[in-house]
């Protein structure tokens, strides 16, 4: 397998506050997604943004239409890197982030799925912005494999 | 459409559309509550179509998990594919579910 | 039809000078192109490329599996970018550039294609480097038509 | 692979794979040299399959017309995608060639 290249893409995207608008977004994401990842890298990445922009969506506005989402993702060098962004009050992730959910609890696992799949995750000192990194195995070069003529 | 086939005291759930995500829940909440209101213990929850469950969707299958284990019923994940299987293990739900892939 | 963001994407590779690294090259080329732009952009865009591959790797290296192309494409605001560079000793472009093939000529279109079907093209003074510039509709902006849940 | 169906002094060809650019001309050439040199004078070339023609491509269709008009012969192109008919058109090819599309 020799490579030929790096591939390097971003997606800038501000959203109203909605699950429907979310699930909008998301038709777009996987359509490009798959283009650009491998198949197992693309579920890692839509999990990570959907919780993040779940919460966004829920938490940070209340689910409110006249609100919106900013998100901002890129993948770059084998690193895609998900910035979402509310203009909610926050939350002290301080304490949230290293939560664990009972597990006959029925919420609250957002945060550690966030753990489990990303390589970082960071807040902002309000609350209202998390910034996920996630190594992407197919993410930057391309193969020729057996692909070729 | 949620699809349910039920026989005396079990059913089998296939959720609609290919997603248990904080969208699509409110449905599948609603029509798996009827079912455990109608009487069934036995729940089965086929995830062959499934390709995307977020942490709200895990937190749905745990509240079944929870109404049904009150009332001495039981529930079981079937055809989970390898990704949703492996959220399900990192998330420790085998501590509660029987759980196939497919 | 609401739009929710901008897609930018950039792509840097650098081939072999031989006609089979260029169709390994357009595996992957469609693959991402067909996630990133409409059907039609998809094909003048593959056209604008090939020409100007072609021209670099038979032209500028004689076919040469020793030399390499630089390839570079950008999709941004609408626009893409596209950059070819070889080694070899370039031509007078300022002459060829405006030539139009008599229609039972064999050869010598690819300059006409390249005008017809870019907005602007660009050579560096010694000629072998072009760059060429091509508006695309559905190639920034994302559009949730009637794609939502 | 190229296939080539013929009856008396016509011919029909598809060219193999979706594509005629350089780096698939030679084959294609080869094959309608042989052709014209067996005695076919009426050529259709089936574009059914083609996704993409170039201008190595455009020049090879304009150097089977050259060789067949020397001889008395004629070439028409078939089925051509609209895009391929669109460039054809730029190129002012229906200059000598009959083009459908499909
Ligand atoms: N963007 C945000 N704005 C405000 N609060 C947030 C935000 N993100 C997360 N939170 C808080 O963190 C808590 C834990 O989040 P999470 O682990 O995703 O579980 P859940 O969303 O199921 O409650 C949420 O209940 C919420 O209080
Ligand atoms: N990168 C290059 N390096 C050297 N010469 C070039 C390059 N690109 C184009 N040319 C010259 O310009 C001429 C016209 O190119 P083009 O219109 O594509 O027709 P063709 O490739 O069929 O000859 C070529 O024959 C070649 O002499």
């Amino acid at each position: 397998m020799s490579s030929f290249g790096r591939f390097d893409c971003e997606l800038r995207s501000s959203l109203p506050a909605t699950l429907e608008a979310v699930e909008v977004f998301f038709v777009e994401f996987r359509r490009r997604g798959e283009a650009m990842m491998e198949r197992a890298d693309c579920f890692a990445a839509e999990l990570l943004v959907r919780e993040a922009l779940t919460n966004a969506v829920v938490h940070g506005c209340g689910s409110d239409p006249g609100k919106q989402v900013r998100c901002r993702l890129r993948l770059r060098k084998g690193r895609l890197l998900i910035a979402v962004a509310d203009d909610g009050a926050g939350f002290d992730w301080r304490t949230a982030r290293h939560s664990t959910a009972a597990t006959s609890e029925c919420s609250g696992r957002g945060m550690e799925i966030l753990r489990q799949y990303a390589n970082r995750v960071r807040f902002n000192d309000k609350g209202n912005a998390v910034t996920i990194i996630k190594q992407i195995e197919g993410g930057t070069r391309y193969d020729n494999g057996n692909q070729g003529r | 459409m949620t699809m349910v086939t039920r026989e005396d005291n079990r059913a089998v759930v296939q959720p609609g559309g290919d997603m248990i995500v904080a969208a699509t829940i409110p449905e599948l909440r609603a029509r798996m509550r009827d079912i455990v209101d109608q009487g069934v213990r036995d729940l089965t929850i086929d995830l062959a179509g499934v390709r995307m469950v977020d942490s709200s969707g895990i937190g749905l299958l745990i509240a079944a998990y929870n109404s049904l284990r009150k009332v001495g019923g039981r529930i079981a994940l079937i055809h989970a594919s390898n990704d949703v299987l492996e959220l399900f293990r990192s998330m420790r739900m085998h501590q509660h579910f029987s759980i196939t892939g497919n």
